[in-house]
């Protein structure tokens, strides 16, 4: 086969139209093929530690709901031993094998996942007020700050969010699985049509 | 002339925005800011029920939440809401309300002819009756149904959107009087995230309706300051038209939000109603309190209401409800409405107080305005049909419990203000699990010892005065905000008010009958006729629980949950048996405070969303081709693909056989996926599954059985081993969520020691299952660095590779029978390699097959499917699986097959089975049995899992599970079906195809 | 509408979580030295307290965490959360 | 007794009703009965009545801790039906049915047993094998039942969404004609009074809060009024099962949940029979008073709260509206909570216990009330005789041990 092979975001037929507009106090859209690196591992454990920072150029976050952002690699906390792993596109298989290398020898797991799940951005003033339609957590930015994430249910799926508040305004990230995706975009587009001017 | 009872000043409403409407037909006028019943009356329309039971003539009482009696049909078709409060519905241009429960009319209704039946129909008769001969009762019951129910349901779907939204805050203020307003401004001074619910459309509760001063303007303009202040503050939430209907654990509160049920249906973009949830820190209830009718004879004629509903209309709305009113009361606070009538140039007839000395500061007013003062009289009778047109009344004796004339004396009026006393609106701390607690001075249940984080305030504490309000609202808010960790920052102070002292009540919760026996009804229940002859008849009946004289007589059983009539039913029972009022007791408050619409407690959960859609990275293919789906868990998946005017047997036909002929392909990808990794992984999976995985070798897979503890089939899977340390395993479609929470718990909770690691992988990877004698055709022409050879990459092994230029992982593994290869893949190139696939083998006529083709096949070859095949109470040797049950280890669920019932010999075992007529497929289903003939109950041996007509075989075929059944092969059964068929069929070896497995082999 | 504490990730809402009934049951060590009664005991025959009651739950659509919850099954109160493997109050605690 | 009827309704109508007899007496425990029954709910309340009625015995108590009938019996949905899969279920099942069938003419009470029919909806593929599996299961059993396809489902509930686009489209359902509902409050009072007629003593606000024994046997209770003594005691007190269990040192393979259900306001006839589904959770029917009376999915926690979570009803309420979607209108009126004792396999225990004279009659679920008269029956008749009912022996505690159990989880739809 010579044609390079074609790949498709789980979002391929929705996430590209635009279902909420410019306009509107809240927009929705898709970030796929990051790189997604699930890492399994114990903290309690130097070799690991270090390997992964030495990696990584920075440390594990070990603070439950709290992202560390190293460069162009993203860690999100997931559990006391699980972290995500978020790096620019194409970036992903190359840092599993180095840290892979890294880490050889000791109890590790490290999981590419880039396929199985996507990123959905919601962003705009309403942005927080459209997540609480589905979702029970306290996203207040008193409560729910920049460098904070959790994993969460959002309607019927669960999520990975996070806040990225840029200066145009609030802006959260949704990392989902791929069999969601649609169903979550269709959630959230239908909770958005308030927000769009008439 | 229009609106000829709307008084010519005054009021909240806005005279410039008349609004046409109209009632049961009728076209009537109001004004922007009333509500649908201050708009009736001030057309003088004072019919606008029928009862319940007696369908008696029935008005407008009160002017909130608490109406027993003004329900209302508006608009029609699928806008058409049954049984809305004409107190709470504002009025909008064209609203078209109609009553519900009077035929042909409402003013002449034909079943008030049960009003005649009265004495044939006290509580609980139809407990007594309608039960001869028996089979009548359905005929009976035909005729209660019809005549029961008020409004009607719309028949069409609901064309209005709903919302739901969930917020944190650290006080919740459930309603916004003054107490509430207080609550507000000094909890949100603080900083603190506050909201301030009400269920009206403007806040200033029970000000709104009041001529009260503070700091000697109208209370009104301070409630606009407040309103403004509070607007301004950014963590202040303020939710008009919003009713806290429920307060559940852990401080979760929930309010409806009308968010455009004032505007003309049908016009609004918007959701009509959101429903929110609210995690609150604090709750301050501040919702005021509920005026108590009293109970006396013909009290529920239209024009008997609430005085303070009366001071509503008035000073609110400006609309006088009648033209000559008489004042009946236990307490001061209703002399403040013959004081509002007078000045509104009502005729006050008199007002007639059942206390023997009233000299409070308001009655003296109310004497110096020259209004008679009958003190330690009580009206008993009300005079009029449809409307009030008079009453008499008669002097008590000292204790209150008979009279000390002996007549009564009539007086002349259309207008009846009543007020029976005060009862604090205890619904939410009561809800939140508190239990109200009787207070004798007031007569009243006030809130008792909080059990969650709220404190009540204000009327709905008991305290009735203005300035007591609006101080221990302003308290509470400043503590709530200070256990949240904000201090109180300094702002206005709370404005006076006069302080009137009242004189004490005197509890009269009914008013001695004058005719005993015979006098007229006094109903304490309105919407359900519960009259308080009824209460002690129950009482009488043996139905002593307060819970029973409830459900015996419907007390509180309507759509107001007796906001007005429960406690002087609870007091009238306690009279009754001569017991105090506090171990009579009330009977529970429940959410919702007031009826909510399902819509609005079901939000955007509809239709697509639901639940959950799941799709594969290829499901658009599908789409695209034709596929018809099916739901499996929250999957769609690919059923069948018809051609052209193809049904499901004659596609299903098609796709098997060239699964078996040439080539297959199916979407594969649902199976749940797990990485297993960790040095003790090998060790992991001996526990869980229920054969060997030590000597497993890399790059080797194996099928696996999974058990729960009772021994019980739960899934299974094949597993391969990719890496000393690591597994892939796959689970079922339906059962991967299950498998993975089962499998993450006991390496948790009960090995922490063994050193694996599991991570969920079934969204990474698309999984393209090429099927039959052509695949390693598909997949060589696919893939360049697998040798597909035989030898090279033989049956239950994996390889990685490129397939389609993507890096794969391909499994030799069968669920057919064939040869066939999983190609496993990111699912981001699933759509990409499914093409391929397809692409290249086109030249072998491949062929897309579904879930359908699936399961055809998979029973060619006696595979089983868990939960088709099997229900929970399976074991694998039943399933003539004991050849995968490992005997040197422990793992789950193996020590329940040595129980006596697992070891029982005759258990139902899989077997196949082969009708007789090989055309006929049995039904799945269908149950099996040695002698249809036998009677009933005929015992039954065991029933069809699986059933399918087989293409490659030419016949029909099943599974079944049939007790004893392995040792039956060659012997015949029936199956009886439930259309009256009997259908034979000769029991045999599961396996129909290939048995010897030479074909997955080659 | 309970919120739990987890252990990891701090108070949410009763629906992220999955329950698993009551906490420290002790799976026989020996399943073949065990009884049919005491594997019976051991499948199936609960405390169900009216009252205190020492429960799992695990964090499902959060950290995935499982932990023991004491909570009361009357007034829904919790008491206590702890990881499993600790100390619960009263001295509950998971077999070792 | 004095006996209800027209007639007698007519001749109190003359005094007003100042005549009337209570319907049950309401007595001081004496210090000593031959059997005690513990809980006053449908269950207890019937046992007594067929201990009576069938075995002659009636020096009986009845204990109830607060008013009878208030415990799930006050709070269920009311559905009854006998369409149960498996032989042993369906048969208990099946007598309770017909013993529905001349109740409100044997206890004079009229429990207003409607047999307006119960549908069970299949919305999946694998719903569709298990509703028919069952379908011919109870045809063979002897239960009426038949299956309905979705063309004809649609004529018979005209209003029942059976749109092919809906999420979980409805595929079919199973019919049992001769099921329904019944006045559940009724049913607790008539049978109180049926009892009492025979000399039954009902003794409410009394709980029970020991069980004595001497030597591995009953001898009697301890109450919040007092010691009373008895050599045999039934203890049918549904979600508080454990709880006396314990104070017999006994534990059961139950768990207490909160069940909930909700109530709408009353509305003109739109639904004239009963609809259930398994797959999308929820069942409703419309009470002759017109309220719907909507039944809701059971609380994933232990709870003796008599309440449970709000989503779970919102979650029960939107699987209504995709069936009924007309309802979205119509409003809850009230919401509330029982305590339901749940069991591994979904069936009831009605069985004797290590402790001589103890017998208990639990765990059933979320699926009771139709069994009301069919259990009592049955326990009076385990504890007359000091055996069980070929009915009820195969519901013995002892199945946990053996591993027999009749698990009516899946196959058998909602166990309401
Ligand atoms: C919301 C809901 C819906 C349901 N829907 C259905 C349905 O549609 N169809 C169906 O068939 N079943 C249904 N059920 C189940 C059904 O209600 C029960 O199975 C059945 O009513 C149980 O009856 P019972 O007499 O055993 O228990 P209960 O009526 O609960 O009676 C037990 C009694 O024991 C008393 N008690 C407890 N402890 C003590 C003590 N220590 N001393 C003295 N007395 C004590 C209690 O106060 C109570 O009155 C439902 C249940 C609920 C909660
Ligand atoms: N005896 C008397 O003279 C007497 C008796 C009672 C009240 N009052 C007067 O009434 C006022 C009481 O003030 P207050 O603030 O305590 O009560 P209020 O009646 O003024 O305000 C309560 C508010 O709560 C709202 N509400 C009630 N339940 C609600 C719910 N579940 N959700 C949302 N909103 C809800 C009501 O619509 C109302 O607006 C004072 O002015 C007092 O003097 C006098
Ligand atoms: C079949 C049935 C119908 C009911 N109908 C009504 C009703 O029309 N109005 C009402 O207020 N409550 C109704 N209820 C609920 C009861 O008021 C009450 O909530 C329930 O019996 C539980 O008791 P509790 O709330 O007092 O704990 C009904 C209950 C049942 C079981
Ligand atoms: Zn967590």
């Amino acid at each position: 086969m010579s044609e390079s092979p074609r790949r498709e975001s789980p979002l391929a037929g929705v996430g590209s139209q635009p279902v909420v507009g410019d306009a509107a106090t809240v927009r929705l859209a898709e970030r796929p093929f990051r790189g997604q690196l699930n890492l399994r591992g114990d903290v309690a454990s130097p070799t690991f530690v270090d390997a992964v920072t030495g990696v990584l150029g920075g440390p594990l976050p070990v603070q439950p709901n709290t992202v560390a952002d190293h460069g162009e690699v993203r860690i999100f906390w997931l559990g006391p031993d699980e972290w995500l792993i978020i790096t620019p596109e194409g970036a992903g298989s190359d840092l599993k094998t180095v840290l892979q290398k890294a880490l050889e020898g000791i109890h590790f797991a490290l999981s590419d996942v880039s396929s199985g799940q996507t990123t959905l951005v919601v962003s705009g003033p309403d942005a927080g007020s459209l997540l609480s339609k589905s979702c029970t957590l306290d996203l207040h930015p008193r409560a729910f700050a920049p460098g904070q994430c959790a994993q969460t249910l959002l309607a019927g799926s669960t999520v990975l969010l996070s806040r990225l508040d840029r200066a145009h305004g609030p802006e959260f990230e949704l990392v989902v699985r791929r069999s969601f995706a649609d169903y979550l975009w269709r959630c959230l587009a239908d909770g958005a049509e308030e927000y769009q001017p008439a | 002339m229009t609106q000829p009872r709307r008084l010519p000043q005054g009021g909240r409403i806005d005279r410039s925005r008349e609004l046409a409407f109209s009632f049961n037909g009728r076209p009537l006028q109001g004004y922007a800011g009333d509500t649908l019943a201050a708009a009736l009356l001030a057309n003088d329309v004072r019919l606008v029920a029928r009862s319940f039971k007696y369908h008696r003539p029935r008005g407008i009482v009160g002017a909130g939440a608490e109406e027993p009696n003004a329900l209302l049909q508006l608009g029609g078709g699928g806008h058409t809401l049954p049984h809305q409060r004409a107190t709470q519905v504002e009025l909008y241009a064209g609203l078209e309300a109609v009553s519900v429960n009077g035929w042909p009319s409402l003013e002449f209704d034909l079943m008030a002819i049960n009003s005649r039946l009265a004495g044939l129909l006290p509580a609980g008769f139809y407990y007594k009756t309608f039960m001869w001969p028996q089979r009548f009762w359905g005929r009976y019951e035909h005729q209660i149904r019809r005549a029961a129910g008020l409004g009607r349901a719309p028949m069409e779907a609901d064309p209005d959107r709903y919302d739901k939204t969930h917020v944190h805050c650290d006080v919740l203020i459930a309603g916004g009087g003054p107490a509430g307003l207080a609550a507000a401004l000094a909890a949100g001074r603080s900083g603190a995230r506050v909201i301030l619910a009400d269920e009206q459309a403007e806040f200033g509760g029970g000000l709104l309706g009041s001529r009260e001063q503070l700091d000697g303007r109208p209370a009104t303009d301070w409630v606009k300051a407040a309103v403004a202040e509070l607007r301004g503050l950014p963590e202040v939430r303020m939710l008009p038209r919003s009713t806290v209907f429920g307060y559940y654990d852990h401080n979760l509160l929930t309010i409806a939000e009308r968010v455009t049920d004032h505007l003309p249906p049908g016009i609004s973009a918007g959701p009509r109603q959101r429903l929110w949830r609210v995690r609150a820190g604090r709750v301050v209830i501040a919702a005021g309190a509920i005026e108590r009718p009293l109970v006396f004879g013909n009290n529920d004629r239209p024009g008997v209401m609430q005085a303070s509903a009366v001071s509503t209309y008035l000073n609110r709305y400006a609309v006088a409800p009648g033209r000559a009113a008489a004042v009946f009361t236990n307490n001061d606070s209703a002399y403040r409405s013959a004081l509002d009538l007078l000045d509104a140039g009502v005729e006050v007839a008199a007002v007639v107080d059942v206390r023997l000395r009233v000299d409070g500061e308001l009655p003296a007013r109310v004497r110096a305005a020259g209004i008679a003062v009958h003190s330690g009289y009580a009206l008993v009778d009300v005079q009029g049909g449809k409307r009030v047109e008079g009453a008499r009344l008669m002097a008590l004796d000292s204790d209150g419990r008979g009279f000390s004339s002996a007549y009564p004396v009539g007086l002349r009026c259309d207008l009846i203000a009543m007020s029976g006393g005060w009862s604090p609106a205890v619904h939410l701390h009561s809800q939140s699990g508190g239990k109200p607690r009787f207070d004798e001075t007031l007569a009243a249940f006030v809130p008792g010892t909080s059990c969650q984080a709220e404190v009540s305030v204000g009327a709905a504490r008991g305290c009735f005065d203005l300035s007591g309000c609006l101080q221990e609202g302003f308290e509470a808010g400043a503590a709530a905000a200070r256990a949240q960790g904000f201090e109180a920052r300094p702002g206005a102070p709370m404005p006076a008010a006069v302080i009137i002292a009242q004189a004490p009540m005197m509890p009269m919760w009914r008013v001695p009958s004058w005719r005993g026996v015979k006098g007229p009804k006094q109903f304490v229940d309105f919407q359900n006729d519960t009259s308080a002859a009824d209460i002690a008849l129950a009482a009488r009946e043996g139905y002593r629980s307060v819970e029973h004289v409830k459900r015996y007589t419907a007390l509180g059983f309507g759509t107001d949950q007796g906001k007005l009539g429960n406690i002087n039913g609870m007091a009238i029972l306690a009279e009754t048996l001569g017991q105090d009022i506090p171990s009579t007791g009330t009977t529970t408050f429940r959410p919702p405070y007031t009826p909510v619409s399902i819509g609005t407690l079901v939000g955007r959960t509809v239709g697509d969303l639901f639940d959950p859609l799941r799709k594969t990275a290829i499901h658009e293919w599908h789409v695209e081709h034709g596929a018809e789906f099916e739901n499996v868990g929250q999957w769609k998946r690919p059923w069948y693909y018809p051609r052209q005017g193809e049904s499901l047997d004659q596609a299903v036909y098609r796709e098997c056989l060239a699964a078996r002929r040439t080539v297959g392909v199916m979407d594969a990808s649902t199976l749940g996926k797990i990485d297993v990794r960790g040095p003790d992984a090998a060790e992991f999976l001996n526990r869980v599954y229920t054969n060997g995985w030590t000597k497993l070798g890399v790059g080797r897979c194996r099928y696996g059985l999974m058990l729960g503890e009772d021994g019980m089939v739960m899934d299974d899977g094949v597993t391969a081993r990719l890496a000393d340390d690591h597994y892939y395993m796959t689970t079922t479609t339906g059962g991967a969520a299950h498998v993975m929470g089962w499998l993450e718990r006991w390496l948790q909770t009960e090995w922490p020691d063994l050193k694996v690691y599991l991570t969920s992988v079934t969204d990474q990877w698309a999984t393209v299952a090429v099927v039959g004698p052509q695949s390693r055709g598909v997949l060589a022409a696919l893939c360049q660095d697998i040798d597909f050879a035989a030898e090279a990459f033989p049956f239950m092994a994996f390889r990685e590779g490129t397939v389609a230029g993507v890096a794969a992982r391909v499994f030799r593994i069968s669920f057919s029978g064939e040869l066939s290869y999983e190609i496993n893949v990111p699912a981001d190139y699933g759509r990409h390699v499914w093409e391929a696939v397809m692409a290249a083998g086109a030249a072998f006529d491949i062929t897309p097959y579904g879930t359908e083709s699936m399961h055809v096949l998979r029973a060619e070859k006696g595979f089983i499917i868990v939960g088709q095949d099997t229900d929970g109470s399976v074991t694998p040797d039943d399933l003539g699986m004991s050849w995968i049950l490992a005997k040197n280890k422990d793992y789950l669920g193996r020590r329940s097959l040595l129980r006596p019932d697992s070891v029982r010999t005759d258990r139902k075992q899989m077997v196949g089975l082969k009708t007789l007529q090989p055309g006929f497929v049995l039904p799945e289903g269908a149950q099996l049995v040695d002698d249809p003939d036998a009677a009933k109950p005929v015992p039954m041996l065991g029933h069809v899992t699986s059933s399918y007509h087989s293409p490659c075989l030419g016949r029909s075929i099943a599974l079944a599970l049939i007790r004893n059944g392995r040792q039956r092969h060659g012997d015949v059964v029936y199956a009886p079906l439930s259309d009256g068929r009997i259908v034979r069929a000769e029991i045999c070896d599961p396996v129909f195809y290939d048995p010897e497995g030479a074909r997955q082999n080659v | 509408m309970l919120q739990i504490d987890c252990p990891w990730c701090g108070p949410r809402d009763e629906t992220e979580f999955s329950y698993g009934g009551e906490a420290h049951i002790v799976r026989p060590s020996d399943p073949d030295a065990t009884s049919d009664e005491a594997w019976a005991d051991y499948l199936f025959m609960r405390t169900n307290p009216r009252g205190r009651h020492a429960e799992q739950w695990c964090h499902a659509h959060g950290c995935r965490r499982w932990f023991n919850v004491v909570r009361d099954t009357v007034s829904y109160r919790i008491e206590a959360v702890y990881r499993i493997g600790g100390q619960g109050p009263g001295g509950s605690h998971d077999p070792a | 007794m004095k006996k209800y009827s027209l007639f007698s309704l007519a001749r109190n109508a003359f005094s007003h009703h100042q005549n009337w007899q209570p319907a049950w007496r309401n007595p001081e425990p004496k210090p000593a009965y031959d059997v005690l029954i513990v809980g006053g709910g449908g269950h207890g309340l019937a046992t007594a009545y067929y201990l009576a009625k069938e075995h002659g015995i009636s020096n009986v108590a009845v204990l109830e801790k607060g008013w009878i009938g208030g415990g799930n019996t006050g709070r269920n949905t009311t559905i009854v039906r006998s369409n149960y899969l498996w032989d042993e279920a369906a048969q208990l099942y099946e007598k309770s049915l017909q013993l529905w069938e001349g109740l409100s003419q044997d206890i004079n009470y009229n429990v207003m047993f409607s047999q307006r029919g119960v549908f069970n909806l299949a919305h999946t593929l694998q719903d569709v094998r298990d509703v028919q599996r069952r379908v011919h299961a109870n045809l063979l059993n002897g239960v009426d039942s038949e299956w309905v396809p979705v063309d004809r489902l649609k004529q018979m509930i005209p209003i029942l969404n059976v749109s092919s686009d809906a999420r979980y489209p409805v595929l079919g359902a199973s019919l049992q004609r001769r099921g329904g509902v019944a006045r559940h409050d009724a049913v607790a009072w008539g049978f109180a009074r049926a009892a009492d007629a025979r000399g039954v003593d009902i003794i409410q606000n009394c709980e029970v809060t020991g069980i004595r024994r001497e030597g591995g046997q009953v001898v009697g209770v301890d109450t919040t009024r007092g010691a009373i003594s008895a050599r045999k005691i039934g203890v049918v007190t549904a979600g508080n099962s454990s709880v006396l269990a314990a104070m017999a040192d006994l534990r059961f393979p139950i768990d207490s949940h909160p069940l909930q259900a909700l109530v709408s306001e009353p509305l003109k006839p739109i639904l004239d029979t009963v609809v259930m589904s398994n797959a999308v959770h929820g069942y409703v029917s419309q009470s002759d008073k017109g309220e719907l009376v909507i039944g809701a999915g059971i609380d994933a926690y232990t709870g003796y709260g008599q309440r449970g979570s709000p989503h779970i009803i919102e979650g029960n309420l939107a699987a209504i509206k995709e069936l009924f979607p007309m309802f979205s209108r119509v409003r809850m009126l009230r919401q509330w909570g029982g305590i339901v004792d749940t069991c591994p396999d979904a069936c009831p225990i009605i069985s004797k216990t290590p402790v001589s004279g103890l017998y208990f009659n639990c765990g059933w679920g979320t699926g009771g009330f139709k069994a009301t008269p069919g259990s009592g029956w049955v326990f009076a008749h385990t504890i007359a005789r000091d055996q069980p009912h070929s009915l009820n022996a195969p519901f013995s505690l002892e199945r946990f041990v053996t591993g027999h159990l009749i698990d009516e989880h899946g196959a058998a739809g909602v166990a309401h």
